[in-house]
């Protein structure tokens, strides 16, 4: 990694380039139509930077929580914005992985990293000192906030890094809705959520396994926390594995106003160049695969062509 | 190695400030880099292949890491002639930054519609014909490994594109790349780019299927570039015309010995997209010590 | 998968304890590994390949890792028909190891001259003609290329060694393997394996030549599993007989993606290395959940 | 790396081993013609260990001293002998890594390893605790013993190594004659073997840019000690670059008895499988290419036909 990576001139406008790289093929749709705010971002920076871990706390056996100190010119970022880290200064894994921002404050940058290979691994054994090549912020769309209303978050998993982000970006923002996040798990070695109870108005865990918590998966919880009106929301969000996100969309999603899911894909570039990470889309002029990347990663998730998507 | 002044290299009548470009793909459409990369640094980009209808490209898993490569199957996603000719290529060219257009087609028709919008197009001193796409089913590959159908579609662009540096870019998917570059040459290409990616597959071990729905995808990066560097040293011995060296650049190291092989530029393809300065890095050393000589005497 | 008991496989007539082998060439005479690996668990070892005179191979840096991958230039060293047949294979047997004999000629003599050697050693069951060398002159590739010769060794094979099971082994350098399968087929062949080496080089920058005498080695590795899982899928798709998978197989899941391609068996090579005890790992895993079904269902 | 790799049993039996595997194109040839004791072993005992880093010292800005916990059944290894290391678990990169064995005691395995590339870069990074896969004890021929005749050693770079294990050995063994080293290294901060001094009667140290010791190469700083007399001795060993060994065998030898040299060449198996590792001698019956992880490492440097040794 070595020597301290520095953002290149930007020879495009910033604003254009969104637009531009959409091409015919790819008119926004009826994203931008219903003009729902943040949608689609315009003006993101992005540059390498090089950063340096500052902390690496264990939340499980699997998971980590890495925080890097904010390298300088680090663009400000919103929730389901991501970084790609290459996690290793020779080729193997050769690609950057991606991750979502869990938080980013004036000094920081944390990201949530759950070990399921090489790459994950080598970035949850980062020491503290240790510097690592950053891209970001990446990602074409937001979460819109719920201004006001109630939101419901939905985090499986690691899913539950953007949630975080949203919840505290808009806390900090001042949003006055209440805020709830239902996170759910495989077991319970493998649940979190209690490191960020404050963050949200409450927290309810499950697990698949029934060993803590709710016993079953999040999206059942969920329904039966609306059932009893335990919970309400106009504003549903959502970040986890496709299984989970489908079934809230099938299932639980007419209860709301809207439900915006932040997706996941194998990367390559992240910014929209090699059209690797795309997902089928239902717009008005028909089916459309968009790029994860930088059309997303934040999709309207009824737009989602879930029969196609893996 | 002569730290000589200039590294300038000239492919055809085109003369770019470096032999550094950017491969067809990775790139995109070049501005998708332009908070990462130096682009007007660059010698090129060779821009995204383009097909005379936008194409929406393979459905389903398009990429897959594999050990010290990468398996794509994008398909030839593209926005077509008519955004490229009207939007992406006038952009790069507002901000100067060097296009090589890449181009390809389904069959001979839609190759005629292309070179007729590209030529209708202007500005375009340079194009690269994509010969040897592996995850489309018709065009690409298949054309590209008949040395005559290499001899029609070059001869084709080198009618119509008139004044026009002319490219084929080859498959390795074949028992000698060099049969189709003497090919190229005697339709009149002006240069061979070398290599596209090569036919692999991989399977999904949980879910019991090909990881990719066409089955087949094309395999890119590190794990390439001893193939690349033969496909390169070979094509060297057998044409006149300059030879553009892809494959599997990893470090400055690998694109030097693409120049010792005898290549007159070089390309990064995959590489862009883990270690985004690696074009620039190259560029810095060829202006230090001038670009290495190279040590491909022919014959073998 | 099923988790049943056997996890014998059966090639020709002959029948192997497990379907899991060590490759020609790395795997050596087998004894050099006593140490290391527990033989007698092995489904097999294919034996370095024997030529009918000793072969000094070649001479020279012959071997250099690449990026996953390694490329060799041994050049078929090896002690020759008589020293083979009189004391190597004889100690493999003497020891309860299971060879697969491996065999290749320079030409159509010494291939005549070979095949009588084996035939007068006997308690030879099965063979494994290397068609396929990329690190010598003659024989090897330049046979192996060509489907009408492939056809013709083979043939001669099946004539010479009646009751001994005979196993084409195939370059990937070609544009169809399946081809150059169909005709081994065809010519009796009783099994496919798939693939040998990859044809590389590489350049010492700092020595400014080619790191290998003769220029081009053979890749494998890690590297070139997508590439070999590829080949194995075709072939698969064109043939009846069994395919034994070779190529990069780096994991026990690699060998599991073999299988679900449709190979009857595969080989450790470069791997054996680096990670002597993979094969048995891979028998281990196949002990326990069975050998996977294929998932290739043919047609692609 | 994981659990502890054990030995298998042994399906030849060993004395047989070496015999067999030279084949007839492999007759022994000189060497053991001329009957040095030590110069052939037969019996050597081979296996796969998972050894644990007991300590990593820095020796120099590039060189690392890797102390190894002996692990339990770990065979015996005489000068000349070496190892291999699998410097991670993950294949990158590739193939295990050559190292000759600088001292086994009974509780201790010494590696001197040089920071050249990203294998050696591992190995020199390890902490105290890891494990590392290594195959030993491996090499076909050792150095043979001067027996109680003074000997001098030359060891360029980390060629230092075996020159120590067999200072250390002969040591041991009661050996009486003097033992000199000439250690040479290309500028003081690549120069080694203060560590060492008290294995040597001894030490003397050559740079090539002059920065510290004599200001030459070994070769012209042996030359210039044998011309005043300084040092003399009647068997020579040497470990080291290619060139410096050459230079040895053409300029000094002929002051010696005999000249032993262990060879380095890039290694695949280690245990004479794969034929990769060749360096072609001249032996009674013509020119032979002879492995030299199994035929060698130390061979009589008389026989290397050094005009096609790179
Ligand atoms: C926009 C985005 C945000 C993400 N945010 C987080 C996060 O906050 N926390 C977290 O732990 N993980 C997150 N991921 C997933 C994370 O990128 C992968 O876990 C990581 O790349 C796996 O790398 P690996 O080398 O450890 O595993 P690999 O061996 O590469 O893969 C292990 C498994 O992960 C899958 N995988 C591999 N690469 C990717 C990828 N680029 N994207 C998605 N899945 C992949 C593979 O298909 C495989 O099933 C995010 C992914 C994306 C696309
Ligand atoms: C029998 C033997 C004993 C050795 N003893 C020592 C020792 O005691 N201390 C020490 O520091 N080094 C020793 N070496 C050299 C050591 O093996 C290499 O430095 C190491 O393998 C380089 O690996 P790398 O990944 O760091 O570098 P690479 O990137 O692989 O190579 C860097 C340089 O080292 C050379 N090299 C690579 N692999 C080998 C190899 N297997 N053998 C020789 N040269 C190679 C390359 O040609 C290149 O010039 C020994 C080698 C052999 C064969
Ligand atoms: C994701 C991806 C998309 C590609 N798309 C194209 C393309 O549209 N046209 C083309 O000629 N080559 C395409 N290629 C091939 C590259 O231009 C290059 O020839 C190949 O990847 C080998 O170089 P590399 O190893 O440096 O990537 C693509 C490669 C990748 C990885
Ligand atoms: C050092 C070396 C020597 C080899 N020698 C032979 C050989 O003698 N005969 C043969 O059929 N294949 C030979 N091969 C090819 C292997 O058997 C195998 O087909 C190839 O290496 C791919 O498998 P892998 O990636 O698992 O190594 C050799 C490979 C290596 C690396
Ligand atoms: S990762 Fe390249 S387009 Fe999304
Ligand atoms: S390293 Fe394989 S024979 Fe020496």
């Amino acid at each position: 990694m070595g020597a301290c990576l520095q953002t290149v001139p930007v020879s495009f406008r910033a604003e254009d380039r969104y637009d531009q790289s959409l091409g015919r093929l790819f008119l926004p749709g009826s994203m931008i139509d219903r003009g729902v705010e943040g949608d689609r971002l315009a003006g993101i920076e992005k540059g390498l930077f090089s950063a340096e871990v500052a902390g690496n706390e264990k939340l499980s056996p699997a998971c980590r929580l890495i925080r890097f100190a904010r390298p300088e010119g680090f663009p400000d970022a919103k929730p389901g914005h991501f970084v790609s880290v290459r996690v290793n200064s020779f080729s193997v894994p050769l690609l950057r992985r991606p991750y979502s921002i869990m938080d980013l404050t004036e000094t920081e940058l944390l990201l949530l990293v759950k070990v399921v290979g090489p790459g994950s691994r080598l970035l949850a054994e980062a020491a503290v000192g240790d510097r690592m090549d950053i891209a970001g912020v990446l990602g074409g769309t937001v979460f819109p906030s719920p201004a006001g209303e109630d939101a419901v978050f939905v985090g499986g998993g690691t899913g539950l890094a953007p949630m975080i982000f949203a919840a505290r970006t808009w806390k900090r923002e001042g949003n006055t809705g209440n805020s709830y996040l239902i996170h759910g798990a495989a077991t319970s070695e493998e649940l979190l959520g209690t490191f960020c109870e404050s963050d949200f108005t409450k927290v309810f865990r499950s697990t698949m396994d029934g060993s803590e918590g709710y016993d079953g998966d999040a999206v059942s919880y969920l329904q039966s926390l609306l059932n009893d009106d335990t919970i309400s929301g106009s504003k549903l969000y959502s970040c986890g594995p496709a299984g989970m996100v489908k079934a809230l969309e099938l299932k639980v999603s007419t209860r709301f106003d809207s439900h915006y899911t932040s997706l996941e894909a194998v990367m390559a570039c992240g910014v929209g160049a090699c059209r690797g990470c795309t997902v089928p889309l239902r717009e008005e002029d028909g089916r459309k695969l968009r790029a994860v990347c930088s059309d997303g990663t934040v999709f309207d998730a009824s737009q989602i062509a879930w029969e196609d998507w893996e | 190695m002569s730290a000589s002044g200039s590294i300038k290299v000239t492919i055809g009548d085109v003369s770019f400030d470096n032999p550094v470009f950017l491969a067809s793909g990775p790139a995109g459409y070049g501005e998708e880099y332009a908070d990462f990369v130096d682009l007007q640094r660059l010698g090129g980009i060779v821009t995204k292949t383009v097909t005379y209808e936008p194409k929406a490209g393979n459905p389903g898993t398009r990429l897959q890491e594999t050990r010290g490569g990468l398996l794509n199957s994008v398909g030839l996603e593209n926005v077509g002639a008519g955004v490229f000719f009207g939007e992406k290529l006038p952009g790069l060219l507002d901000n100067g930054i060097r296009p090589i257009v890449s181009l390809a087609a389904e069959d001979w028709d839609g190759y005629r519609r292309l070179l007729d919008a590209a030529a209708g197009a202007g500005e375009i001193d340079i194009v690269e014909l994509n010969l040897s796409c592996p995850n489309v089913d018709r065009g690409g590959m298949a054309v590209g490994t008949d040395p005559r159908m290499i001899s029609r579609y070059v001869g084709h662009a080198k009618d119509i594109l008139s004044g026009t540096a002319v490219i084929a870019k080859l498959t390795p998917n074949v028992q000698d790349i060099g049969r189709l570059a003497l090919a190229a040459e005697e339709a009149g290409a002006d240069a061979i780019t070398a290599i596209n990616t090569i036919v692999g597959m991989d399977i999904d071990i949980h879910a019991k299927r090909p990881v990719f729905k066409r089955i087949r995808a094309g395999l890119s990066g590190p794990a390439i570039f001893p193939v690349a560097l033969e496909a390169v040293w070979r094509i060297v011995n057998t044409v006149d015309i300059p030879v553009i060296g892809v494959g599997g650049i990893d470090s400055v190291d690998d694109a030097l010995k693409f120049f010792m092989a005898g290549a007159a530029a070089v390309q990064v393809g995959t590489a862009i997209f883990y270690d985004s300065r690696l074009p620039e890095k190259i560029i810095t050393e060829l202006e230090k010590n001038g670009i290495p000589a190279s040590i491909n005497r022919g014959g073998a």
